[in-house]
């Protein structure tokens, strides 16, 4: 509720963030990752979190190094395995992190039903793969479909492109991926961006996330990162 | 159902006009909060909120930021509330489509919404939609899903009908809208909250608390 | 499929809508109502159709005047009862026409997951209401829900501010109300559009409607209609 | 299930190069459809299709309209495909959220989707996210939402392991992506017909259609 605040560093915008959250990580691969907040997380120290992200870390940086710091008790994501996922992978083998494969579809719409107020919905991905295991199946006009729960959020860190005073954003190009909808479906939604603006500066009708979802937002130094190396 | 009042305040010695009303809801509603104000009376809170509140309204037609009815050259076709009444877009406003505005609204995220209403219930069942006459042709519109969509919906009435039958009942006689949704009511008469625990007067308007309890057939704890 | 066509006129644009169709049609009120698609409509002379819309038509034009034609047999509307709803009025008194009444709200998200390939989803609204006979109702952590299905066109008949030569659309205001999602759930998207520009014009960033939706697409003459009324 | 094959053409005198496999699965695209090309092999075939075919790339990352791979100053962190390999935008393309990228294809608005595959099953079942070893870390990504979504889902992979076992088999060994979800099965051998009614040669590329029914165990209808 209320109009977002803005703060004057990534330490303070993830201030308060309890042991045990649920912590919804934006971005895909590097595009959009919020990596001053990540790491600010790392500084303030919640442990025993679990994270939703599209994947488990990358290389030795962002959720891969928030990972190494043993702060993380289970991840829900679509695609863990990469060429450069060493550091989940050691802790998946070695029994020290629980790992949810959900498929990448179903991940973002679980999260906007969280959002949307949606208490359930039947989804015709993986119908008769081990990943139906355990979820109620049901025809519906002749198709089959599985039943989806909403993915909820304590907490949302995102990034985006800019932020108006109010705290509505917009993103940039592909990097705008997952932020949206996490942005519903977290009780607190925390914002790094590149830019922040005035309140009418924004066109209206190309706001993409609305202030109403969003929390605290800061505004962070120019993203440097490579992209090699990156799948 | 445990139904209680106590010796409220008498906020004022005459019944409220509807705009007085209107100001006294407004001087509740939380600075900053994201507020959707239901057609008709409840538009007239707008009018009372004081400068630099802060509060967001919602229209739930697809816009957050909703500025005052627009006048004249600012009359704009593509530009209307819920009401389809015209009005204007504020700095910080933002568009979007249906889907995405009633999920807003489902999912909790609107702090306060403020209805009308044809009867609310001791325990928050709110009946607003349909006066269920036979040759009456049922339209919803918006209704059920504010009703059930914000953290805290409120509903502002004339606390009796015009031939005098209270509106805020023990049970709700007309089609429901939502079940348990309102919390607080505001009436010409007097300010309640309901829910679960039941009715309790908060303030009164013109008439002392106990003989309001009596006309409203609310008893004492 | 395929790039959105580009027609010439409303008549082109509406041509081959069957008898029996399901049309939605977008506008809330007069904002964003295809009155140039439902006028070729009326002259195609497509009838026993069921109509998707908000409203029941105001006044004796646009939807009023296809009512008022005898081409409905049945609506799905939130709101068909209105000051200026006396075409419908009539006609659902004589027992001419059918009536679904839809909260609005789900009458959108029912769209979306006829868009979406959601098989059906549990909605909070309506629950305890006359609108929640005959629903499927189930209790998810602690709170109760409605089974609910997708809607689905055969046509979606929508108004727009602005097209691009591949189908994007941009929309002006609250006029954009129903049309993305009618967009996504009908078989057939037919838009008109005050104006159609060059592919590489509109923004990427703040495109509503991707041209994957769109099928037909008509410039008309800039709209000409009174507010007053409207409720 | 029915496995029907005839004396299918051969369309080649030499098994292709998967740079010649692509330009065959170009060449089936109709002009204007809307395309997912997964990640890995099916890249290539955006190098083959014809200027002017108006096919429109989809990624499920969030984008309509991706143009070819970005060299140089081109590369930009922010805009990559759905294999995080930096690509660029052709005019008229449009960004969304995963919800709504999902949203697209999920309810079947992609014409053709093609992908990798471990296997293929002559009933159109397809096994492309997870090779089912013990000591292998599960991994799905979009795979699972692809294989449903597109109104045809064509598999692009060599016909043979490296040990010479068929990919395309009577029945998949490995974990399940979809069930009967393909379509078409272009291999550097051959193209096939896959689904309800059972496999089809359609084209053989340097080897016989009877002896490539014979090393896949298709027996004649």
């Amino acid at each position: 509720m209320s109009r977002a605040e803005i703060l004057e560093s990534a330490d303070a915008a993830v201030a308060g963030i309890e042991d045990g959250s649920t912590v919804l990580v934006g971005g895909f691969g590097l595009a959009g990752m919020p990596f001053d907040l990540i790491d600010a997380l790392i500084r303030q120290g919640a442990k025993d979190l679990t994270i939703v992200s599209n994947n488990a870390g990358n290389g030795d940086v962002g959720l891969a190094a928030l990972l190494a710091a043993g702060r993380v008790r289970k991840v829900l994501c679509s695609f863990p395995r990469q060429a450069d996922s060493w550091v989940f992978d050691g802790l998946y083998r070695a029994g020290k992190i629980e790992l949810e494969v959900v498929p990448q579809g179903n991940l973002a719409e679980r999260m906007r039903a969280a959002g949307a107020g949606i208490g359930a919905f039947y989804c015709p991905t993986a119908v008769g793969t081990p990943l139906a295991e355990g979820k109620e199946e049901r025809e519906i006009d002749g198709r089959k479909y599985l039943l989806e729960y909403p993915i909820k959020g304590d907490y949302a860190l995102i990034g985006a492109h800019v932020a108006d005073g109010l705290g509505n954003l917009v993103y940039r190009k592909t990097a705008r991926n997952f932020g949206p909808v996490m942005a519903t479906a977290a009780t607190t939604t925390i914002v790094q961006v590149d830019e922040i603006v005035e309140p009418g500066t924004l066109d209206p009708e190309a706001v993409v996330t609305p202030s109403i979802y969003v929390d605290r937002v800061v505004q962070v130094a120019a993203r440097h990162y490579t992209v090699q190396g990156a799948r | 159902m445990t139904t209680t009042y106590s010796g409220a305040p008498t906020g004022a010695d005459h019944r409220l006009s509807m705009d007085e009303l209107a100001a006294v809801v407004a001087g509740d509603i939380p600075a900053g909060a994201f507020v959707n104000l239901g057609i008709g009376q409840p538009t007239k809170i707008a009018n009372h909120l004081p400068a630099g509140s802060g509060v967001v309204l919602h229209t739930e037609n697809g816009m957050l930021n909703m500025g005052p009815k627009a006048e004249g050259d600012a009359v704009d076709p593509d530009l209307t509330n819920a009401g389809k009444v015209p009005v204007t877009e504020l700095p910080g406003a933002a568009y979007f489509h249906h889907a995405d505005s009633f999920a807003m609204m489902r999912g909790g995220h609107l702090d306060v919404c403020v209805l009308g209403a044809y009867q609310v219930a001791f325990d928050g069942d709110l009946a607003n939609w349909h006066t269920g006459k036979p040759d009456d042709i049922p339209a919803v519109g918006g209704a059920m899903d504010l009703a059930i969509g914000a953290k805290d919906v409120y509903v502002m009435m004339t606390l009796f009908t015009r031939s005098g039958e209270p509106k805020l009942v023990p049970k709700c006689t007309y089609p429901l809208t939502g079940v348990g949704c309102v919390s607080r009511v505001y009436t010409d008469c007097g300010v309640f909250d309901v829910g679960p625990d039941g009715v309790r007067i908060r303030e009164t308007y013109g008439v002392g608390a106990h003989e309001l309890a009596e006309r409203l057939g609310i008893t004492p704890p």
